[in-house]
């Protein structure tokens, strides 16, 4: 059954030193107010995985928190590079940052692998590209019945997971909608999981295509409204485009970066144990517009 | 994206266009009504979404976010904005997408950009200088490995220039036709590849037999020599080269509208 | 694109004798008035594929349209044995049947690879069991990275797939609620497709739940309300559990058995290219009850 | 499913109730509050039930079907059944059933019930006599060897007699220790497998040592000469025999009533 607690309670609980952290969310719902969490609870040596690491991912890396990036797309989406993540792959600024590199869909059946609990799972994929030999976790696989040579995906099982959802009932089931990614994936393949929510409600109404997360498949559960924000939140709040444009040029300088960051994400600190849910969270939501 | 003015010589439409917009014109031409599309954001979704405005009501947009049959106002930011996701036939996970629907097949044309792209169409979008020291990161793969090598056909968009066609990619992200004739069929792959690289100089498509790239249509105002000029090895090129038809001003007019409202809903999404 | 069909026309044009066909639909939405359409074309050598043979494949394989049954679990669900289907296997009535059997698992992946043009899926199943060696499409394949041995099934691309859904709008797009199976990986996985649906409106509007196939992965959408009878479709009319039990007493008996099928169903044609969209299939509706 | 009612003696609760009452009984004690619970229809979906509405109100239903958390006012005559769907947490397809939840192992406990047993719990659900050349063709697997793979525990339902507790399987369908000791491991079946079998006799449980079945538990009334009698093999018996507690009258109630609507259900359900 997942725990209603605090989202500085539940990232001190769930998100220790050395993980491996998937935080999805593609494109939609995704958990910068969870990601700014663990930033300010200054983790280290993450693997942070992630089919698409946009800004989320890029606070993290050029805040020190991720030793790792296993991803598949890292840019920001209609706008352009990702400077931290660029800085940290170029130039090892803050830290260098290994790589491990897949596509789309290779990623995405890693997760899928993970929550069926399979060691792998076979696809068309890979083929001729230069991915092959370079990326871990691929290998290639002989079809038992046709003799047809596929790629082969090895499992992911985070050791934790963090989505946002719209909302969760006080059971903590949690239901989102809208563009759903790989959000029930991450969440089922991984040991913990973490889901912030904008609201928790009395009852769950069902929605066109909602994926629900029954309590007991979830660890903990924290109010965080707008903690989907500068990304949208269907039936909540709308992507704030300009944000992702303003990224660009906040972030191309070390300096100016650190001093946005120390501003926006640091001076706003949800101490451990303090709030409950219901309100210490919620100061996370807007943040960055 | 914006590149010097084209100002039609009177023989036909009146109104100026930049050869961004001739590209982005030129691709939404290559789309049949009824196709099934694989669309990314930026140059592509545009294209895709002035065809569904002009001569294609009923294409059908496919995004890698999930949403099949998406019908958006506006082109989106980001292959996930949530108008995608209200106005499509359906919405699914993206396991489903990347297994039900492109790996299986379904999709008729598939459109690619890149920072490189060769002879073969192979293209690059994952790193420029060596893969252990970069010299710029580029975002990697995404979808576009297994849009490359599933769809029926693919479409690829790209700026056409000595940094973008060369001679040897730095990093082969997405197959072509790899080393050339039967490479595509030894790797299993299904699509048919790319059958259509639209520059802003012009079009280029596979030869048959070599399956090398040939310039086969210059965009109006564009001389061969500066498409050779441009090209980082020795171009192939058509017996007869034609001229492509400048954006009419019904092309324009849709084009420019949707512009609009992208800018409009980048500055107004709060 | 689909095409909007009378049932009879659509059976005509999709199902031919020797076919392999699946008719989906997993206690709910049992596509009861296409089998009984297949019946009065009296097809044959059909291999029938189904997760879960109960009362309509009863009657297919009573009416002598089957040469092998392809299946996981065969049975009156919550009555006991399905007497043709017990008769065709023991005793070869009307006809021999060879069967080829899974577990729900296994199956329910042979329709998955074929849905993702996979040429196999690996699962966890089968081990130990006496399966394993009786079954075709059934082998081992070992993980490429942890060594471990696990079963994969070969994938199943049916001729043709038979569903039935609650709507289809006029373009031909279907949508589905409620139980929803493994209907969406029949469609997909098969060559041809046929859904049959409770009505035609002008539009779907989203449900929860829902599963949408989109006119063009359909070959026909044929109206036939009450289509699903004496199975039940949600929203629509429930499952008619008399009968079900009846049906035991019906079928037990060979002449008892053909003297209900030729009242009930073989004396209710509806002639090819006669009927439109809107009359000529509803009559297929409420029979067995 | 119905045998000759049991009187009790006068010093437990005084309403009679048949031996099938008493396995349905038992295997709703079994359930722990909060367990999640593959469920079959027949006798496991009457005795999760039953175990919902005594003690257990928090138990998790999952139905074969894709619904979880299901929560019938009815028990269903199939897995389908639309109730099912109405009142669950959610609903998944069936190849999400099997692959993110069962196969997954997140399932605490399976429900089974077969034709045969034998003495390490293997069930046989296929066919009595030859496969090639059947005597009776039963139903088949269905979901039950990969219940019996994955699930942290199963409970297995099934009546005792020389028909159903047999000396060798005509059929294994399902795994229960195999051949013995390290059977399972050596299949790389992950749950920890059958854990009690309820019978209207009485309960086993397996020797952890040894892995066969040991006859623990006596219903009331019940004779140990009886149960020998009924069982095709060398029965092990615990030194510690001890007797079911009856149905208490609210078990009996909950339960007669779930039958009624049920039996309701199904001549009303037009």
């Amino acid at each position: 059954m997942a725990a209603l607690m605090s989202l500085a309670e539940a990232v001190a609980d769930l998100v220790h030193d050395g993980d491996t952290v998937a935080m999805e969310g593609f494109t939609h719902l995704i958990p910068f107010a969870a990601g700014h969490e663990v930033i300010r609870q200054r983790r280290r040596d993450l693997t942070l995985v992630r089919l698409t690491p946009d800004l989320l991912y890029d606070q993290l890396i050029g805040m020190g928190c991720c030793a790792k990036l296993v991803f598949s797309w890292g840019g920001n989406p209609g706008v352009g590079s990702l400077h931290r993540f660029r800085d940290a792959v170029e130039r090892g600024w803050p830290n260098p940052v290994t790589i491990e590199e897949h596509t789309h869909a290779g990623l995405t059946m890693r997760y899928v692998a993970g929550a069926q609990d399979l060691p792998f799972l076979p696809l068309r994929a890979y083929a001729g590209t230069d991915l092959v030999g370079r990326t871990a976790n691929l290998a290639t696989i002989r079809c038992p019945f046709t003799g047809e040579e596929l790629a082969a995906v090895a499992a992911l099982r985070p050791d934790v997971a963090i989505v946002h959802a719209q909302q969760a009932d006080r059971r903590g089931n949690v239901q989102l909608w809208g563009i759903s990614g790989v959000q029930k994936e991450a969440v089922l393949a991984a040991r913990r999981s973490l889901v912030t929510v904008e609201e928790v409600v009395d009852r769950l109404e069902p929605r066109p295509g909602a994926v629900v997360l029954p309590s007991w498949v979830v660890s903990a559960v924290a109010l965080a409204p707008g903690g989907a924000a500068p990304s949208y939140a269907a039936g909540y709040y709308e992507r704030d485009n300009a944000f992702y444009e303003a990224w660009d040029a906040i972030s191309r300088d070390r300096d100016r970066f650190a001093a946005w960051m120390a501003e926006h994400v640091l001076r706003a600190p949800a101490t451990v144990g303090e709030s409950t849910v219901g309100d210490g969270v919620a100061r996370n939501g807007g943040e960055g517009r | 994206m914006t590149g010097a003015e084209v100002h039609p010589d009177g023989a036909g439409p009146a109104t100026p266009y930049s050869p961004t917009e001739m590209m982005t014109v030129a691709a939404a031409r290559a789309l049949a009504d009824g196709t099934v599309c694989f669309v990314g954001i930026g140059a592509p979704s545009l294209a895709a979404n002035l065809a569904r405005r002009t001569h294609a009501p009923d294409l059908v947009l496919v995004y890698e976010s999930g949403t099949i049959g998406a019908k958006p106002s506006v082109p989106p930011l980001s292959i996930g904005d949530g108008e995608l996701a209200e106005t499509a036939d359906t919405v699914v996970s993206v396991p489903e997408i990347f297994t039900y629907w492109l790996q299986a097949g379904r999709i008729d044309v598939g459109f690619l950009g890149a920072a490189q792209i060769d002879r073969f169409a192979n293209l690059n979008s994952t790193v420029i200088g060596p893969y252990d020291r970069p010299q710029v990161r580029l975002p990697g793969a995404g979808g576009a490995p297994e849009i490359a090598a599933a769809c029926r056909s693919v479409i690829v968009l790209i700026r056409q220039n000595l940094r973008t066609f060369v001679d040897r990619l730095d990093f082969r992200t997405s197959v072509g036709f790899g080393d050339g004739p039967g490479h595509r069929e030894r790797l299993g792959l299904r699509g048919g590849g790319p059958q259509l690289v639209i520059t802003d100089l012009g079009i280029l498509r596979p030869d048959p037999a070599t399956c090398e790239l040939v310039l086969c249509q210059l965009h109006p105002g564009v001389q061969l020599d500066e498409v050779r000029a441009r090209t980082g090895w020795d171009l192939a090129v058509a017996d007869e080269l034609t001229v492509s038809e400048p954006p009419s001003d019904a092309e324009l007019a849709a084009l420019r509208a949707l512009q609009r409202r992208e800018a409009k809903g980048s500055l107004t999404s709060d």
